[in-house]
């Protein structure tokens, strides 16, 4: 980090949370007739924004496991509660997704979004600042904030600019996770007074909470909450019936960023939260998290199947796919987590490739039903090409980035969790059927519907946001390196932790005694 | 001697509020109503607490319910618009719910023990009024704030929009 | 001087009866007076629980008592006459403006 | 300077990669707009037939792609000879190199560089790959000449050779994964090459999820291969094969698992029971698709497998066991198949399935070296066989049905002799090529300590039934009198020589291709197993025990040549079957076919597996999903959702009633709520 100057290294995460707000704020002095200007403007924060991320990346030190670019203002004094961020190897490639997808997004709305394009902006930028703000906060009351404030310009974005069933879908998406993210505020109230009441000392730093020992019957129901909320929000299978709404409803930058950015907020909570701070629940109900997780991978991949509508196909694809990464996770050792961070960076690109192919031939026929289409690979063959790609990255081809990640994830849950491990490679071939089958019925085959015998191929515009994406899925695919080697050390180290704790904590317990002894003084 | 008197004027007292509460005319129950209050001065009488007596008689019988007949008067609701009142479903209800309340304070009026006070004239007027000007003398004021946001109030609402 | 059991009862025994007027009456002038009658109970318990403990507090408490209840017949009727004036009826089962 | 070419060996696989780059660029930027304009004014594609187009000018990029494409991979070739004739150059011990390129993934213990590995075996099948690729691509320059998509074809063409090398030099497991998906892709791109016609896309994304349920099997494989070894070099794998077998870490149940794990991919890629149903539908793509992938290389995948791994399957009785019976069963049983089929492309694809049986045989005897060798001479005759019939399919403008044939050898007289050689290799005719190879694998399933006399007579049978079928489909394509529609005929033309030259050198091949592995019995020098003895001895030795590479020891040498003189009479009577059945008494088949339909009926339908597949679990996991999607999904867990939602509205709605307007029903709940706390208060 030599190069970058102290000045800036220090502040360089406050600006990255914040210049999206700046640039929020300026939006609001626009001319409201002139949605050109406006469009322009956002792109150039976001684009800037992206930019002002890079040396968080290219700075980053992979040796250490430390938190980096750290800074800390006590905010709250009272409370013990401090403006504290910081970028690890785990949140520093979520980062840079979220960055990195902005601009790809805001370019996919020049004619997509027509009414209302100044708030359409606004409520983009300060979904962005939430994001970003999530993936960088250390302090769990700063973590809470940012994690409420991405839900209200969602439930915007679908609400006004969505489709049919657009206030449904926007309010069950809202209410499903705020449902989830209450019962996490009670866990973090737990916490912080345990935490006094063990150290005597207020306050809602998440590394001094590391260090805390809690009683076991106390992680349970921590983790519980913990994990209920983040399941609500990965979706994990029982809770993921608003996924497919909000994705059917959402516009399609909505819908990129949803299924890139904000589905991972539920995973990375997992890893940087629940999993840490409640180590010995959290190894104890990795049984309960595994299966929903392969049955979320199954369920989501058959479903997906036999869905009419293309978005709702990709929402579900999105279901099994993120069933790979909490299976990654849970599986407790350097190679699966790994796998699921990569997976989540994966998911990121090809999913979010996927809505934004989908929202092309959207724009052009007003339509997302399978059957309306046909034949369209002789009438846009570029277009069948990046689908074909994208397809292919999302189905986890070797050479694509969906295979690295999916690779490394089984091979970490196969020690873990071998029998898991079986059922979960199935996905890799339903997959295979509910993709290939959908680009079949779209692509291939004779020109059914006259309609489709004149669709304008990809316009240079389209091209320019679909080609980084594209770079991505090759260069995670071919040279994963650059992102595995910045994790490795906070990896390494969060597993160690995970262990280390777990064993204290077990220490003083009986051998060998069964789960319902541990938690719920049943005589063993 | 008083247990006597005690009887009689609360068997007035009683009825009056009996009949106030069955007649049909609003105007009959008024001046059932006016009998019930006399005897409930007399009541006061009994336990000494004069004072009371004298501004039941005055304020209350006197000035309340002369407003109240002036208003009877005024509304003049003709016979036929008196609302026909059989008593069913939830006020036959309430009636019963009300004879529960009866029974309820007699179980707690035998429940009473308190132990008896020294003075005996504190419901004379020197007691009263010494109290009223110690004591409870912002209450007393904040009585009279009471008073004059009443009448304003009433003005305001009966007053024929000119 | 008498021990106030007797003029608690009678003070319930009232209560009752104005209770059941409010309740039972559609006649709102009716309902008035009998919450006339409910106060008078309360102050006979006033009065007689003061006197039998010597402590003025209890008239203290009546007095208060009928200001109150003066001020409130007085709006109690203006707004009567305000809504016989409008609706020319004072049957409150049909004053149900204020309906779901 | 020789050795010196063996660092140049990525080479090899970049060729190809190279090609595909240019022939995408090509196709994007000059084939696009033409496809376009075409497709603008409305041209209903026609390009569905096999053998001709619309004959417009070829445009100009076309000869340049026609040359980029063979050209690159015949490069490959020349490269892959030098390194071949380097690596020979060395002592036999040291016949391996290994170059490593960059680190591909490492997370945690695991390490997976992209490595290439060059050694005698590797080199057998770069070899094959390039050269049998290279006749390929030069035959369908001319093949495809007057297809529209030409240069998409030819991007595809390359980047499978690219992935079939991938696979083959992989120096790890999983580089061999990405380039057995990476087949798998190109196949299924290439059998759905005109993805106009419903049936081909359906084939080739049939073939995509067949070979992806293989994949599932060897991923499984690979994950344990890495948590018993540690990791997924060969090299290190196979070293530590003794070590950790002695210490008990590796038992043999864990060899057995791993071994089937990597056979059930073996079985998806190469086409056996139970998931060979792929290959007969892949026939819907172009004819030299399927010489290429579906006879010469991809499927032979498998089979390079399992030989790569052989001193795991040789740690595992049961795995060898289940190896052999799979590949027996199999031969026998595509090979009866065989028999009833009247597509000339569909004849060859049982065909090819059945001769993977017999290579599956030959390893699962632990005759690994018979397995490749049959694998070459396979390659060769197979693919000649293959571009034959393109030849021939080619003259009849798209006719396939050999029904409607006939009398062709007086037409095309070079396709014709040369895919008459072939059927005598493939028959076992002593002195071709497929005599050798096959001979040698019915000795190694008789005398070999793995095989068993019931392996021998099966793979026998098969061997006749194999020259039956054979010899029925050259009668009926080549003898007798025409069947052809009139206007067919009319300008039934020889291929030009693009096409038959490639021919001809497979004949050769076919010929010379057996004689560098003549038994010692047949007093030859069997120079291939020399040339593999130390790939397979490190996994012999590893073994238990010497098996055998030729065992000829405790067997009387009178023993192995009655057998072999056994097999060449069977195929000679499966031949004489045939021309007394389509020669001499032509409606003689249609008898036997009308005596027992039943059964014939039966064999004609493939024994109805893919309609058994389709209704056990295509239908079953459809229709689940349906019922799962709209009954558990939409209607259960949504249910619960909206059930919460509407009832907190209906409470909502029900409190609301309470406020009926009347002052007295307010009165009376105060009046009530009195009661009950006066109530309360007493008998508290």
């Amino acid at each position: 980090m030599t190069w970058i100057p102290a000045y800036l290294s220090s502040n360089l995460l406050t600006a990255l949370i914040f210049f999206p707000l700046a640039g929020a704020l300026l939006l609001f002095f626009l001319p409201r007739e002139n949605p050109r200007l406006i469009r322009n403007a956002t792109l150039l924060v976001t684009l800037v924004e992206f930019l002002l991320s890079l040396p968080v990346a290219i700075g980053f030190n992979g040796a250490t496991a430390a938190m980096q670019f750290v800074q800390r203002v006590p905010w709250i004094p009272g409370y013990g509660i401090e403006y504290h961020v910081g970028v690890d190897g785990i949140s520093l490639w979520l980062v840079m997704l979220t960055t990195f997808l902005m601009p790809i997004a805001i370019l996919s709305t020049y004619e997509a979004v027509e009414k209302h394009v100044k708030e359409f902006m606004i409520f983009m930028l300060v979904l962005e600042v939430g994001m970003v703000g999530v993936f960088l906060a250390i302090d769990l009351f700063l973590f809470y904030i940012f994690w409420e404030l991405v839900l209200i310009p969602m439930y915007f974005l679908i609400g006004v600019w969505g489709s049919e069933r657009r206030i449904y879908s926007a309010i069950k998406f809202f209410l499903y996770t705020f449902a989830g993210s209450v019962l996490m505020l009670v866990a973090i109230i737990a916490l912080y007074f345990h935490h006094y009441a063990a150290t005597g000392v207020y306050t809602t730093n998440l590394l001094r909470m590391y260090e805390l020992s809690i009683p076991v019957k106390l992680q349970f129901w921590m983790f519980a909450a913990f994990a209920l909320a983040f399941a609500f929000k990965v979706p994990m299978f029982p809770f993921h019936t608003w996924l497919p709404d909000a994705h059917v409803d959402a516009p399609t930058a909505g819908s990129v960023i949803l299924a890139a950015v904000l589905l991972k907020m539920g995973t990375y909570g997992f890893l940087r939260f629940a999993m840490p701070l409640f180590p010995v629940a959290a190894v104890d109900l990795m049984p309960l998290v595994a299966t929903l997780a392969v049955i979320g991978i199954i369920y989501g991949a058959l479903v997906a199947m036999v869905q009419k509508d293309m978005k709702k196909l990709v929402a579900y694809s999105s279901v099994s796919h993120l069933g790979f990464v909490m299976l990654g996770l849970f599986a407790f050792n350097v190679q699966g987590i790994e796998g699921g961070i990569l997976q989540m960076i994966n998911h990121g690109v090809s999913t979010g490739a996927l809505f934004l192919i989908v929202g092309i031939i959207y724009e052009r026929r007003h339509t997302r039903l399978i059957e309306e289409f046909g034949g369209l690979s002789k009438v846009v063959p570029l277009y069948a090409l990046v689908f074909m790609i994208v397809t292919l990255s999302s189905v986890g081809l070797p050479g694509t980035n969906g295979f690295v990640g999916e690779f490394l994830i089984l091979l970490g849950a196969f020690k873990t969790a071998k029998w898991y491990t079986v059922f979960a490679a199935t996905g890799v071939i339903l997959s295979a059927v509910y993709m290939l089958w959908m680009f079949q019925r779209v692509m291939f085959g004779k020109i059914t519907n006259e309609k489709n015998r004149h669709l304008p191929d990809l316009k240079p515009r389209e091209i320019a946001y679909m080609l980084p994406l594209l770079v991505m899925i090759f260069w995670i695919g071919v040279y994963p390196q650059t992102f595995l080697r910045k994790m490795d050390a906070s990896v390494s180290a969060a597993v160690t932790r995970i262990e280390t704790k777990r064993q204290a904590a077990l220490g003083e317990r009986p051998q060998g005694e069964t789960l319902l002894a541990r938690y719920f003084d049943v005589k063993k | 001697m008083e247990p006597i008197l005690f009887i009689i004027f609360g068997a007035i007292a009683v009825g009056g509020a009996i009949m106030v509460v069955t007649r049909k005319h609003p105007m009959s129950s008024a001046l059932y109503l006016i009998l019930t209050l006399f005897a409930v001065a007399a009541l006061f009488v009994l336990r000494q607490a004069h004072f009371l007596a004298a501004i039941q008689v005055i304020v209350y019988a006197g000035a309340v319910m002369v407003l109240f007949i002036f208003v009877i008067m005024l509304i003049n609701v003709p016979e036929n618009k008196l609302p026909m009142e059989r008593l069913t479903g939830l006020r036959l209800l309430g009636v019963v719910a009300a004879g529960f309340l009866i029974l309820e304070s007699a179980i707690l009026a035998r429940r009473f023990a308190m132990p008896a006070g020294s003075t005996a004239d504190a419901g004379s007027v020197q007691a009263v009024g010494r109290a009223l000007f110690t004591d409870y003398l912002l209450a007393f004021e904040i009585t009279s704030v009471l008073l004059l946001a009443a009448v304003i109030g009433a003005i305001a609402l009966a007053k024929r929009k000119i | 001087m008498m021990e106030p059991t007797a003029y608690l009862l009678l003070s319930g025994i009232l209560f009752g009866i104005g209770v059941a007027g409010v309740v039972a009456r559609k006649n709102a002038l009716i309902i008035l007076m009998s919450v006339e009658i409910m106060l008078n109970a309360v102050n006979v318990a006033f009065i007689a629980v003061g006197s039998h403990l010597g402590d003025p507090t209890g008239s203290i408490f009546a007095f208060m008592v009928m200001t109150v209840a003066a001020a409130e017949a007085a709006v109690g009727l203006a707004i009567l006459i305000a809504i016989y004036r409008l609706k020319e009826t004072i049957d409150i089962t049909e004053l149900s403006v204020l309906k779901w | 300077m020789v050795t010196g070419i063996l660092d140049y060996i990525w080479l090899v696989p970049a060729l190809p990669l190279l090609g595909v780059l240019l022939n995408g660029a090509i196709a994007l930027f000059c084939e696009r707009p033409l496809l376009l304009a075409e497709a603008a004014h409305g041209d209903e594609g026609h390009g569905h037939g096999d053998a001709h187009g619309g004959h417009h000018a070829p445009a100009p990029y076309r000869k340049l792609v026609a040359f980029i494409g063979p050209a690159v991979v015949g490069a490959a070739f020349v490269v892959s000879v030098l390194a071949v004739l380097a690596l020979a150059a060395r002592p036999a011990h040291d016949r391996f190199f290994v170059q490593v390129l960059f680190p591909w993934i490492q997370a945690g213990g695991f390490s997976a560089p992209a490595a290439l590995q060059l050694d005698p075996l590797s080199s057998v099948m770069i070899l094959v790959v390039t050269g049998v690729g290279f006749l390929i691509h030069v035959y369908s320059a001319g093949y495809m000449s007057h297809e529209k998509a030409f240069a998409r074809y030819f991007v595809y063409l390359n980047l499978f050779t690219f992935a079939m090398l991938t696979l083959v030099l992989g120096s790890n497991y999983l580089v061999m994964f990405v380039g057995w998906e990476g087949v798998g892709l190109c196949s299924y791109l290439l059998i759905g090459y005109w993805y106009e016609k419903k049936s081909a896309s359906d084939a080739g994304k049939k073939a995509f999820i067949v070979n992806r349920i293989g994949d599932f099997g060897f991923m499984l494989g690979v994950f344990l291969i890495f948590w018993t070894f540690g990791t997924v070099n060969y090299t290190e794998v196979f070293a530590k094969v003794p070590l950790l077998s002695a210490n008990g870490v590796l038992t043999t149940e864990i060899a057995t698992a791993i071994t089937l794990l990597l056979f059930v991919g073996a079985i998806g890629k190469s086409a056996q029971i139970p998931l060979y149903v792929w290959l007969p539908d892949a026939m819907e793509g172009p004819t030299p698709v399927s010489a290429l992938i579906h006879a010469a290389t991809m499927v032979t995948a498998g089979v390079y497998m399992v030989a790569r791994s052989s001193s795991l399957f040789l740690l595992s009785p049961v795995s060898m066991g289940v190896v052999a019976t799979v590949g027996a069963a199999t031969a026998i049983f595509s090979a009866t198949i065989g028999i009833t089929q009247n597509d000339i492309k569909r004849v060859l694809a049982y065909s090819t399935v059945s001769q993977l049986g017999y290579m599956f045989l030959a390893c699962g005897v632990g005759a690994f070296t018979a397995g490749i060798f049959h694998l070459m001479t396979h390659a060769f005759f197979k693919a000649l066989l293959f571009l034959g019939s393109g030849s021939v399919i080619h003259a009849l403008s798209g006719e396939q049905d050999m029904r409607k044939m006939g009398s062709l050898k007086k037409h095309l007289p070079i396709t014709f002799t040369t895919m008459f050689i072939a059927t005598l290799a493939i028959a076992g005719i002593p002195g071709l090529s497929g005599f050798f190879s096959k001979d040698e694998i019915l000795w190694k399933a008789f005398s070999s300590e793995h095989g068993h006399i019931a392996l021998w007579a099966v793979a026998a049978l098969a061997a006749g039934i194999t020259a039956f079928y054979m010899f029925r489909l050259v009668f009926l394509t080549f003898f007798g009198e025409s069947r052809m529609e009139p206007e067919v005929e009319k300008h039934v033309h020889e291929s030009p020589y693009s096409m038959t030259v490639p021919l001809m050198l497979l004949a050769v091949l076919s010929v010379v291709g057996g004689w560098i592995g003549i038994p010692e019995v047949l007093k030859g020098h069997n120079y291939f197993e020399e040339w593999l003895a130390p790939v397979f001895a490190q996994g012999a030795a590893g073994g238990h025990g010497a098996a055998g590479a030729h065992g000829a020891a405790h067997h009387p040498v009178a023993l192995e040549l009655g057998l072999m003189a056994g097999s060449v009479a069977v195929a000679l009577c499966g031949i004489g079957l045939a021309y007394y059945l389509y020669r001499v008494r032509t409606n003689k088949p249609k008898e036997i076919a009308e005596a027992v339909p039943g059964l014939y009926d039966v064999v004609l339908n493939k024994y109805y597996v893919d309609e058994i597949y389709d209704f056990l679990f295509v239908r079953r996991i459809v229709n689940g999903s349906i019922v799962l999607w709209q009954a558990f999904d939409a209607a259960f867990i949504d249910g619960i959702v909206n059930g919460i939602a509407a009832a907190v509205r209906g409470a909502g709605d029900g409190v609301r009633r309470l406020q009926t307007g009347v002052v007295g029903n307010y009165a009376f709940s105060l009046l009530l709520g009195a009661v009950l706390l006066v109530g309360y208060i007493l008998t508290r």
